[in-house]
């Protein structure tokens, strides 16, 4: 066997030990100390063709069900079933976008820059705020980013956090606050919305709120701004970027970081990743914007140029002084997200959001129609709602499972204790067409008998 | 036909002079090539009853117009980003030898397993039932990088290295609260990369950095000096960032555990060792691994990568969860540890490219993995002896998978420094090396030609170094490289600029 | 380390300098870059009987030694087939106005549906029960394709235009072999594409040709002094390659009717009329159509196109076969038409390229095809109206898809011909028109902007070319573009040459 | 509803208008007589979007079967399943090589007209012939050419045929035939190998052989030789690429022109195309050459370039009387050649040549093990052979296929009332397995019981 994909012979590996008057690759590893040296190889399957895995890859490819005709798509969560179209995984796919590294020789990597540069520009105006930066790992990894900038810019580390944030996102910023010791003070949700009265006084460092909430909701927030401005907080948005076609933006509800899950933007379901965290503030908090930031510059004609910069925020210029550890992002998601948004446009982006909030709003009435089946909140939605079944929710998904639909995602970590805990969160995009409602809720009616 | 800005006309999408097998005009943004009322979206029929906006949703939310978002055709969209790759170096195109990044060629069988449907879309959220492909392929990596690594288990969540190194500070972090201790510094050499002190401030704990002795390694005796009950553990990169393997290790970490310290090992230079010797065995407890690296997953222009953490059998039960588990009853299920510290990542990690690793370490196997690792080290030296002449070598012994060259001398003689290298090589054909890191040599080139490129490519690359140094020193002045780059689609970019007006946006742009 | 000729070390595959982003030096073959020993492949593991090549076969056929082929690594396969589509112009890159080429924006849906494995890995012999979907999608493009021709059925054999008027020829000798006549003269237009004569030679046909009258339409006095019962039948292209629509094309039809000939469509120029008149009303019955023209199916750098032919009713006996056809038991399968002139392609035509077209027309419906011609006229004429005073206008009236100018005037005045304008233009970030075509007009520009070419691109694109002329005229000469192109990977190529030394091999290169 | 892939806004083409001084689109068809003009519009399906379309021909690819696991092939016949990896795809689908034209402006073609040249130099050598043409149709257009070649070489158009030759081609043969007249005299095949003995004597043309044949066998080439010295033909030999790797090229067996299917080179099954012809010669026929053909030159600065060449022996120069009528050819196939040759290199191609050998070999004696199934040529086989079943080929196969079999092409057209007609052709290639093989024999018995 020889790696397949290292190209030397065994005559030119010869020839280059020779050079190094080695006798053998052994002796390259001389300096490794001999007591902890490898002695067997490593207990590894073995090396499979390029055919071989192939053929694997289809058998446990088989084994998985992909959303589509035979399992119809109502889960949501942060994780939505949109339109994709060709053109998009087309251009995205290009390799020059695949295979460079992060663009620090900027003269040969004016296409990535520009495009996120363009990127950073679409997100800017999707949230409404003056900066964006280049993307960073997914959405709860944005809520965390923006929490250490509110706690950083405010100089207080208490955390007021709406129990309508996605829980997943309030777990990763609970695991990562254990490393600078934010306090977080939960506010709790009435019908679906924050109560956010129930954190007056006492001064913070971030209000964090999800618009719209993990349930759907939209939350009042004018009140979630006042909270801010009363405990001097920089207000933290979670929003879903396909709402920014219809609904008002964070910044313009008066925001001052926003952050999101770029999945909807053009990538697909992907079991969850890779997915690009959305990350724009406003300008005066620029120098503590986390991760990477194009800008524009010339070049040493006067050509207009794009580079990385405020490189000293980053991490490999200021160390442990740095506003972010971050370093790989998702610069392929971003610029996926770009080409789907320029495909989009304006318009198209409003027909998505329009298109999913009425599949919601005809899915909700049909459900609800089904005996037993209750709403678990009652505030306006945008596309996605709980509802409370007579089965437990992870019953019914699995049930409906079998019949070719994914029912939704069902609401239980986050949740525990609440009246919200059990239900089944349903959400809609675009893509759900009468047929595919009414066929699910034919199947939940079966289901929940 | 005017663009978004109402005030110039719109750019034509059709012209490719920004293509630079045309011309070498700047690429107009996607913005000026938007015309009002233009579109490229279509969608399902979905024989839905056409609610409108205000029937749907609270009037006071909504916003009076839609985002604003170019307006292009799908022939301009095409065009545009089409040009645009043309702008972009990459792997594709040839040899990348950043130290440190591990620019291996990334296979196209990993990328088209993961553009299949049947993994690319899959919901996360799905139930266990309809995921049994991915969990059995998660599994099998997670088995497969603690065999490599010589650890118990690994979550594959952190979704890149500097996550994976967060991840591991507060496993550290776990660690000691679970016997009831408070450690509050973390050991970094001064070499280290600087995502590794970052991650130390944002684990909440405090850096001390040592110093590096003149074989290029830790200084032990420094490292015991700052050695006490106060140490949480040591984050080391074996080999360093100087390519150089840690020939004290055992004793480093004979020390750091005697104090009740962690060995933290940033895996990103694992290349390297593949099937030679694993983290385990020289006594590390959390190893984080650079699947963007050493595994070929592709860089994607600067992500996604992912970093999953291994760790030693005392840290299992801490490790963040869910994760996917073999189930007794055969099958594969999820699991939360019993003491985990929490979820990392908004799902599972970046599981597209786990499953572009999985492939890869298929395609190799144990032999395949030791042969990478053996022929990234003979490039390395092949190069660092190659260039001997040309160049100064920070630490002069056989190195691993990279090497670190300086241009001091070449600096010192001609005022040629590595950021003029590294221009100049570019007009000769390939992307530069690593510089100025590790901080700690001075004109610092750091050169990692992977496994990938062949004997001719490094020759190649060598001869193209060695032409820089020598039509400097020849001219006794850096005046040949100063001008460059001459051929590519913009000149010497001014970087300083671009953080003195700062336009991050196309609103930001007056005019 | 030495490449396949065994006399110079093998070229380095890492070297970029070939990518008009680094640099302009010619790329190695990949034979230069080829190493003894060195491979890429790998295959299924089988189980199978490890057999010598001396067990399974008779010795005296076993060759020596392997075909000879470059051996090289994925990673430089990678890199040197990237790099030449770096060295290469293509529609994705910017604008095509190639007259008579019809080069539109390729949707990027239809690729995706060729490549789908439902259909992409069906074997062409595999039994009707195993294909039904692929005859679905033939049926129904025959289908759409007699409705847009107004014709009574179609071949989808013929796998480009070429291919297509031969099998038309044949239809038409058929015909008239099956009335007993025997006919020996085909008639053309000498504005017709070259493919036109040779396909009437290679049918056996004497070409006649008829000249143009003064408004660029087939001289319908030359063309009734021309008939007789000796003649086959008539090729147009309608509009023909002066973008012209044939006014008399009532009378042609007429005229070449009476002496019982037959009338030929050339469907390169469907575009131009799409929905708005169709060649079977016209009086034509004989069409073929370049899928890859009109419908958008990409040009492959040359191929593969399709060129299915739809006939009368009177001709649909002779189809070729098998044809796939609705069965009256409901589904597909094939038949055989009772007289056909037989197979002409080894098995069902280009089918993928079919499968592309099929997508293309289910996107568009009629309205969305009569949009398309439409625009592309409007374009066209857009064009030509524009130009007016750089250039001089073939034959002066409203134009269908594409426009001819000439620079005729301007070569008088400056000595600028059209290949000058030619590359020039590519300098100025656009492919050149077709030059040269149609012969009957000298120093032909031949623009075909298509409809998927907006305002803003056809008005740089005009802007460029106002701008060829009036610097030649400001000069009074061609020096300008003289020179050109300057810009591109290779200056102004020598054609003669290529031909004086022929070296259409590696093997036939000259040390 | 606005054609999909039209740029104009009503604003722009009402401008446009404008400055032509129309007033509509319709005045632009004013010169298409009005008696022709169509009045309903297109009788067409509605147009889709490309969601829906997407769905329609998911919905159709869902009527065929694939090869693979659920369908093990065994066909051949001049179509072949091979192995391809990922690599070959990804490089011949970049979008450069796609969507070009004919490289007609070599200054900006390079990237084509070099693959073109490469793919060149590689179909010499397989052939063992100097000149190799860019590609054609496939192989029954090559082999149309071939003869068309020999005919104009010899000036004689009595063409001997072998009955061994694809029976698929000799038909498209004749259907060209009928053009310029050719006489076609069949040479007749005694135990699957060509009787050249049948057509001493008179002059001809072209002699045309398989090598292998339709049947898989091996013919005697030096008896093909003799008979085109004696007669004066032009020795035309239609190959399969694949031999190649293992068994003398055709030019070192006499051959004046090879003509093959490239399919085996890296083309997808396809249902039947786009596949390639691949064409060579001896550089005495140069300029009778069809088709394309790029040479090396200069650019005006010295530089190594490559351009189309010979171009006086094509239709747009010289019309009528041009060596072929070809234009369009196969080009983006012909890369996708190059690749694949490039990625297996001379072992890789032995190694294909030799698996497909094994595999049939092994399967030949499994399936001869069958009762009632005989040998139907006893000639030796390189990778296909024909069995003689106790049923019809074409109702094993309909039974095959429904036990996860594409169990091979019956043998008939071109075979009408010889001891050939009814047979199963089986192929194999590199990619059958043992267990493939023994499933496809135990079913096979099942199904002829
Ligand atoms: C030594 C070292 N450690 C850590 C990292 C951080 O990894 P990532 O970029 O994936 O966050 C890198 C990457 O540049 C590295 O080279
Ligand atoms: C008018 C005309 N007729 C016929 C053809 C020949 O078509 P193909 O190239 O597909 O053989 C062309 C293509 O260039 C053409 O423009």
């Amino acid at each position: 066997m020889r790696a397949p994909f290292v190209p030397h012979t065994e005559a030119e590996v010869a020839e280059m030990l020779t050079f190094l008057g080695l006798a053998s690759l052994d002796e390259l590893f001389a300096t490794v100390p001999a007591a902890v040296r490898l002695a067997g190889g490593l207990s590894l399957p073995d090396h499979m063709s390029e055919a071989d895995v192939t053929d694997r890859l289809f058998e446990l490819g088989e084994r998985n069900k992909p959303v589509g005709r035979s399992l119809v798509c109502f889960a949501g969560a942060g994780a939505y079933d949109h339109e994709v179209p060709a053109v998009v995984r087309s251009l995205a796919s290009r390799s020059e976008f695949v295979t460079a590294y992060t663009p620090y020789q900027p003269e040969v990597s004016q296409g990535v820059l520009q495009a996120i540069f363009e990127y950073q520009t679409m997100v800017a105006r999707l949230s409404g705020l003056e900066i964006a930066n280049g993307s960073l790992y997914d959405g709860a990894a944005s809520l965390m980013e923006g929490v250490n900038l509110a706690v950083a810019a405010t100089g207080n580390s208490r955390v007021l956090l709406s129990a309508g944030v996605n829980p997943r996102w309030r777990e990763v910023l609970a695991t990562f606050s254990h490393g600078p010791g934010h306090e977080i003070v939960e506010l709790p949700l009435v019908q679906g919305r924050t109560d956010f009265s129930a954190a007056a006084g006492e001064p913070a460092g971030a209000v964090v709120v999800g618009f719209p909430n993990f349930l759907g909701c939209l939350d009042d927030m004018a009140g979630a701004r006042q909270l801010a401005d009363a405990t001097g907080a920089r207000l933290v948005v979670c929003y879903d970027p396909v709402a920014s076609g219809l609904l008002k933006s964070p910044g313009s509800l008066g925001a001052d970081v926003a952050v999101g899950e770029g999945q909807p933007l053009g990538v697909a379901l992907s079991f969850g990743g890779p997915y690009l965290g959305l990350f724009s503030c406003r300008s005066r908090d620029v120098r503590r914007l986390p991760g990477r930031l194009v800008g524009e510059t010339l070049d040493s004609e006067g050509t207009l140029s794009y580079v990385t910069t405020l490189r000293a925020r980053e991490q490999d210029i200021r160390r442990e002084k740095a506003s972010s550890n971050v370093c790989t992002n998702q610069t392929l998601m971003a610029v996926t997200a770009a080409i789907q948004l320029g495909w989009l446009g304006p318009a198209g982006l409003r027909e998505v959001a329009l298109g999913s909030a009425r599949a919601a709003r005809y899915a909700r009435e049909a459900l609800l129609g089904i005996e037993g089946v209750e709403a678990a909140t009652e505030a306006a939605t945008f596309r996605e709602f709980a509802l409370r079944l007579p089965v437990e929710a992870e019953v019914a998904i699995e049930r409906l499972a079998e019949e070719g639909y994914l029912a939704g995602v069902s609401v239980r970590e986050g949740y525990e204790g609440t009246d919200l805990e059990g239900t089944l969160l349903v959400a809609t995009t675009e893509r759900r067409t009468r047929q595919e409602i009414d066929g699910f809720a034919a199947s939940l009616e079966k289901a929940v008998r | 036909m005017t663009s978004e800005t109402e005030t110039t006309p719109a750019a034509p999408g059709g012209r490719a002079l920004s293509a630079p097998l045309m011309g070498h005009e700047a690429e107009p943004t996607l913005f000026d090539l938007s015309v009002s009322g233009r579109s490229a979206a279509s969608f399902r029929t979905t024989e839905l009853p056409a609610w409108s906006a205000e029937e749907l949703l609270p009037a006071e939310l909504l916003a009076g117009e839609a985002a604003r978002l170019p307006e292009v055709s799908e022939r301009d969209l095409v065009a545009h980003f089409t040009r645009l790759t043309h702008r972009q170096y990459s792997v594709d195109l040839g040899a990348y030898p950043l130290g440190s990044c591990t620019m291996k060629y990334n296979p196209k069988v990993c990328d088209e397993a993961a553009s299949a449907r049947h993994f690319a879309a899959v919901h996360p959220a799905a139930p266990a039932s309809c995921t049994q492909g991915w969990l059995e392929v998660l599994v099998e990596l997670e088995e497969m990088l603690c065999a490599i690594t010589g650890m118990s288990a690994a979550t594959l969540q952190p979704a890149a290295g500097a996550a994976g190194e967060l991840t591991g500070l507060l496993l550290m972090r776990r660690y000691h609260e679970e016997r009831g201790e408070e450690r509050h510094r973390v050991i970094i050499p001064d070499s280290a990369h600087g995502t590794n002190p970052a991650s130390v401030t944002l684990g909440g704990y405090e850096v001390t950095t040592v110093g590096t002795n003149e074989r290029g390694g830790v200084d032990l005796e420094g490292l015991r000096a700052a050695l006490d009950t106060d140490v949480a553990g040591i984050m080391l990169t074996n080999p360093n960032t100087l390519g150089l393997f840690e020939e004290d290790i055992v004793e480093i970490a004979a020390a750091v555990h005697e104090v009740g310290g962690l060995l933290y090992y940033d895996g990103a230079n694992l290349n390297a060792i593949l099937g030679v010797v694993r983290p385990g065995d020289m006594g590390f407890d959390i190893v984080h691994l650079n699947l963007h690296k050493t595994f070929a997953t592709p860089h994607g222009g600067g992500g996604p990568g992912a970093g999953p953490v291994a760790v030693s059998e005392r840290l299992v039960e801490y490790l963040p969860g869910p994760r996917p588990v073999r189930l007794p009853e055969g099958g594969f299920g999820w699991a939360r540890p019993s003491r985990s510290i929490g979820r990392l990542h908004s799902w599972h990690g970046n599981a597209l490219v786990l499953l572009r690793a999985w492939t890869y370490l298929r395609l190799h196997g144990a032999d395949g993995l030791r042969q990478v690792a053996e022929i990234a080290v003979l490039n390395a030296n092949w190069m660092k002896e190659r260039l001997r002449e040309s160049y100064d070598i920070a630490y002069d012994r056989t190195v691993m998978h990279e090497c670190v060259l300086s241009a001091k001398s070449l600096d010192d003689e001609t005022g040629l420094r590595a950021l003029d290298v590294a221009k100049r090589l570019l007009e000769l054909g390939f992307h530069s090396p690593t510089v100025y890191f590790p901080l700690i040599v001075k004109e610092a080139l750091m050169i990692e030609p992977t496994e990938t490129e062949s004997p001719q490519t490094l020759a190649a690359l060598a001869e193209a170094l060695e032409l820089i140094a020598s039509e400097a020193r020849a001219a006794g002045s850096s005046e040949s490289a100063r001008g460059a780059p001459r051929t590519t689609p913009v000149r010497r970019v001014d970087e300083a600029r671009a953080a003195r007006h700062l336009v991050a946006t196309y609103d930001q742009r007056s005019g």
